[in-house]
């Protein structure tokens, strides 16, 4: 019962990733993809990683998604004839394709999919590392193993990663973006909007802080409270009140940067106390991780909604000059 | 068959689309789509070979690792993003043009 | 079978029969407004019961509490989405409509 | 691998450059380059003193956390890392000062870019990570965090060209990325480890061995733009700003054959077959010859200098069929191994000079001139004696004539390819050279020809073409401690080492 269950998901999930890249159009694609996330989220269940749904939920279907709808306001224009012009580029640059080329690149792939499926089938045991994370997980201070792993065995990992994080925005920011205010738009006046977004902002921060408190025995942590807590400054940019753009400069750095510059001033001091970087004493790891993860989270949060805002902006930019011209 | 090699074979196949995407779509955003797909199926592969580790809970090295890597496939994702729509927003290419 | 687990049955497969009308409504319906009216309305309507369902089958309290705010939460952010995708047609229809009567 | 010494460097060489980027980012744009600048300074200085440490008591390594792998991640610094540690800080440097200098004349003409400096330091740091790093999915990250910066650097100047070049660039960067990582998963699913030490005792040949190696190799073929996968180099290297094309030139792409060498080197011995290391070659031998080719048609500076790029890494890649030995040989009779490593390490350093060279010599002419096309190039020699023999030198060594540091890659290179007896790899050398030399003369050539129309040439800061000098003579600097760097090479255990294949058509043979 359970594999047909899963045989179905799979079917799914690969269906709609198909679906998602032949869809004639653009709408179509992104909203498959969403659907292809959500899939994926529901295979992070069914193989008993409820930390990576909840990220896989949150960040790629969540957040990727909302750039990407936001995306659709450049390139699935509501404006016909526009779009009009732009399928036809497209689909002239379609046709260019020879019937030889074609043959051999889907040979190659069917090929590659053969070689590749027989690998994954063929896997030898290796075992993992489940046992060992076991063995030392109560020297790492939390009881989640995964939050031990990200947060202690391999640290190393995850504050680069939050470096990754910051260098995306300032990608962004080098792509042309630019942080300005945005017109106080149609959203901000509307009451009902308004009111949904008091609503939301509280219980979304609550419901972070408790993603970010229970990470600590159970599934949770730092980026899924952070992308949660991102979603505020969404709304609320959404909504008429860019604070990223109206905090002061030196604010806005230090949220940004607060998470990744703590980690590493730690791991520095332990360092200097004659420790390797990021070794905590195991008395005070479970607070010191909370710490961290508190802090981390407040800087994914702030990059990820200042890259939506600065994406967002490109579009804004786009229709000014689309309405100017 | 295990259930964590169902799993296992869709991750192969979702990377070989994912890659396939990646050369023969044409448009910026289908293109962008296609890599996330492919780190989807990268992503579930190691998800998969987890579940086959797991004793009384899931290996956690793993599920740590996709954490990182959904993350940093989603960094760059937002970058591409903003490349495209600048590129779009300056020339109005929505694709590569192939006189190069 | 207890009856407690006969009305879990119940609730869950009310639940499926409102989801599959919800869906059936978004797919055939004409236009935005009557999708949405299915989407927003059954669809609901079959979660909730669904949760209902499973409230019952968990019976702890703690847990029924986590799913009825799962519920209601739903409930809020779809009726306030139904509500601007639906604000914003309108909006678009009148200046369409402006637009044909200059 | 735990019994080594442990030493603080790895974690500094890492952490300080990222900490400076970080702090950057509370400056203005004035500030962030004094502070980038400091940073590329102090990076340097902590670069050669951990270089003497590892000098001094070899190998050293440290445990992140604490936490023994494979549940832990090592970094280490063995001499082959320390090397490349070296380059990039000697090369960095240069191309930090030249910045300095660039990015104020920029300034006072079309205002600053206040994202070079964190995200040059982001890349350095990325970079020695890359370098230092045991563990196969922190390579990944560091990659990413290469890549990601890379790109962001290249598309600094906000132009169509280069926005469209850094998108391509990226694509293939994401797609490389995720290629490599696929890898990792199999291999993590099949050993439960991802630390490369254990990995070369652990690792077991078998059919998802191959295909790990097929889609690792894939991935960083396409990091390093290897040939049929060079597509986007050229494009986003020459739209990039000078200092910016010259790091992504010289520096970056060395990464991903950084990371290419060791695991085939290191890991994945057990899977190499005689056939894979010639195919690798043939795609060298190939990239040497077109690259070459191209640079030769084109007719603006940059353009030219970035398809030499593509064939420059063409001769890195024709190491590999030196190392992977045909069967029957046995290491211990294999004499052509340690001039094959040389070669591959000698054009590694003696390319990142003469390439930061070039570009940043490009810089300069476009800053006289405000265009690169090269016919304007006449009487280069009158107007810009120094930019024009950094140009000379540069050429010199990348063509490979004595006494450059060019010239030892190539001649080792041949070296290696008659001991070996594969002289069927000695035309494409000879060739390559040739071709350099073509399109290098005729740079040359033009920067001696008199001045037919007036172009005027703009005042360029000297010291920017100084640097741009040094750095050219840098290239031939490096032949001198030669034997001191071969020698202190030969200490780290990777160094000088070769794959005795499986037998071909063995249970798991060439499939």
């Amino acid at each position: 019962m359970s594999l047909i269950i899963d045989g179905l998901l799979a079917i799914l999930a690969i269906y709609l990733a198909l679906q998602s890249l032949l869809a004639p159009r653009l709408t179509q694609s992104v909203f498959l993809f969403f659907a292809f996330g959500l899939a994926l989220a529901l295979a992070w269940i069914r193989l008993a990683a409820v930390d990576v749904a909840i990220t896989e939920a949150a960040i790629a279907a969540g957040f990727l998604g909302v750039l990407f709808l936001d995306a659709l306001r450049d390139f699935a224009p509501r404006i016909p004839a526009k779009n009009e012009a732009v399928q036809k580029q497209y689909s002239k640059s379609q046709t260019k394709s020879l019937f030889l080329p074609r043959l051999t690149l889907w040979a190659g792939l069917g090929l590659f999919l053969l070689i590749a499926l027989e690998a994954v089938w063929k896997i030898p045991e290796g075992g993992g590392l489940t046992a060992a994370a076991g063995t030392l997980l109560p020297e790492s201070g939390v009881e989640n193993p995964v939050t031990a792993v990200l947060l202690n065995f391999r640290a190393y990992d995850t504050w680069l990663e939050m470096g990754v994080i910051l260098i995306g925005l300032l990608a962004v920011f080098a792509a042309g973006g630019k942080m300005a205010y945005r017109k106080p738009g149609v959203a901000s006046q509307d009451p009902l909007l308004r009111q949904v977004i008091l609503f939301f902002t509280p219980v979304l921060f609550l419901f972070g802080a408790f993603l970010l408190y229970i990470g600590k025995t159970g599934p949770g942590g730092a980026f899924q409270a952070g992308v949660l807590w991102g979603a505020i400054g969404i709304l609320l940019h959404l909504g008429g009140w860019p604070f990223i753009a109206l905090m002061p400069r030196w604010l806005g750095q230090l949220l940004l940067t607060v998470g990744l510059g703590f980690f590493l001033v730690l791991g520095f001091l332990f360092m200097a106390a004659g420790g390797a970087l990021f070794e905590y004493p195991p008395a005070y790891a479970g607070i010191l991780i909370l710490i961290i993860e508190t802090l981390a989270a407040i800087s994914i949060a702030a990059a990820l909604s200042a890259i939506f805002a600065l994406l967002n902006q490109i579009g804004e930019e786009a229709d000014e000059i689309e309405s100017t011209t | 068959m295990e259930t964590y090699q169902i799993y296992s074979l869709t991750s192969a196949v979702l990377f070989v689309i994912g890659i396939g995407g990646v050369f023969i779509t044409r448009h910026f955003i289908k293109k962008i789509i296609a890599t996330m797909i492919m780190g989807g199926g990268v992503f579930l592969s190691f998800v998969s070979f987890a579940e086959r580790d797991a004793l009384t809970f899931a290996d956690p090295v793993p599920h740590a690792l996709v954490i990182t890597g959904i993350v940093v496939a989603v960094a760059s994702a937002a970058f591409a993003l903003a490349l495209a729509r600048r590129i779009y927003q300056q020339t109005g290419d929505i694709s590569f043009s192939n006189d190069k | 079978m207890t009856i407690v687990e006969l009305i879990t049955v119940i609730f869950l497969v009310v639940g499926c029969f409102f989801f599959l009308a919800g869906t059936l409504g978004v797919l055939r319906f004409p236009d935005l407004f009557s999708r949405l009216h299915a989407l927003t309305k059954a669809d609901n309507l079959g979660l909730g019961f669904i949760a209902a369902g499973m409230a019952l089958h968990i019976a702890s309290p703690w847990a029924a509490l986590k799913i009825l705010l799962i519920w209601l939460f739903t409930l809020l952010a779809s009726s306030s989405t139904c509500y601007l995708i639906a604000h914003f047609q309108k909006e678009q229809d009148q200046l369409k409509n402006r637009k044909e009567g200059e | 691998m735990t019994h080594l010494p442990t030493s603080s460097f790895p974690a500094l060489l890492v952490g300080l450059p990222i900490l400076l980027a970080t702090l950057s980012l509370f400056f203005g744009s004035k500030g962030r380059a004094v502070v980038g600048l400091a940073g590329s300074l102090l990076t340097t200085a902590l670069s050669l003193i951990a270089i003497a440490e590892v000098t001094r008591r070899g190998t050293v390594i440290h445990i992140l956390g604490g936490w023994d792998p494979p549940l832990g991640i090592l970094l280490r610094i063995d001499p082959l890392a320390a090397v490349f540690i070296g380059m990039l800080a000697l090369v960095g440097v240069f191309i930090s000062l030249y910045a300095w200098w660039y990015f104020r004349v920029r300034e006072a003409d079309t205002g600053g870019l206040p994202q070079f400096w964190p995200l040059w330091l982001f890349l350095w740091a990325g970079m020695n990570g890359l370098f230092l790093s045991n563990d196969l999915f922190n390579l990944f990250v560091t990659l990413e965090v290469v890549g990601i910066s890379a790109v962001a650097l290249a598309v600094l100047s906000g132009k169509t060209t280069a926005l469209t070049a850094g998108l391509r660039y990226l694509l293939a960067a994401i797609t490389g990325s995720m290629a490599y990582l696929f890898g990792v998963a199999l291999i993590y699913g099949s050993t439960g480890t991802l630390d490369i030490s254990l990995l070369g005792q652990v690792l077991e040949p078998g059919a998802t061995t191959t295909f790990a190696l097929l889609v690792i190799t894939l991935g960083l073929m396409i990091k390093m733009a290897g040939f049929p996968f060079h597509f986007w180099l050229p494009p986003a290297h020459s739209a990039a700003l000078a200092p910016v094309s010259a790091l992504l030139s010289a520096l970056v792409v060395k990464g991903a054959f950084y990371i290419l060498l060791r695991l085939w080197m290191e890991v994945f011995g057990v899977s190499l077959t005689y056939a894979a290391g010639q195919l690798i070659g043939v795609a060298g031998a190939v990239a040497v010859i077109w690259g070459s080719w191209q640079a030769f048609m084109q007719t603006s500076l940059k353009l030219i200098v970035a398809h030499s790029s593509v064939a420059q890494l063409g001769y890195l890649l024709m190491v590999f069929p030196l190392l992977i030995l045909a069967p029957g040989v046995t290491t211990d009779s294999a004499d052509w191994l340690s001039p094959a490593w040389t070669a591959g390490i000698y054009q590694v350093i003696s390319h990142a000079f003469a390439k930061a060279s070039f570009f940043l010599s490009a810089g300069i002419i476009i800053m006289a001139l405000g265009h690169d096309r090269i016919e304007s190039l006449r009487n280069l020699v009158g107007n810009m004696r120094i930019t024009a023999m950094a140009i000379g030198l540069a050429g010199v060594s990348l063509i490979g004539l004595p006494p450059s540091g060019g010239f030892m890659a190539k001649w080792m290179l041949l070296k290696g390819i008659f001991l070996s007896g594969q002289w069927w790899w000695a035309p494409v050398v000879l060739t390559g050279s040739l071709l350099t030399a073509g399109y290098v003369f005729m740079l040359l050539r033009l920067a001696f020809a008199p001045a037919r129309e007036m172009d005027t040439f703009r005042p360029v800061p000297k010291s920017l073409e100084v640097v741009a000098l040094l750095l050219a003579i840098g290239s031939f600097l490096i032949v001198f401690p030669a034997d001191f760097l071969i020698q202190f090479l030969e200490s780290s255990a990777v160094f000088g080492s070769g794959i005795e294949p499986i037998m071909e058509g063995g249970e798991y043979g060439n499939n």
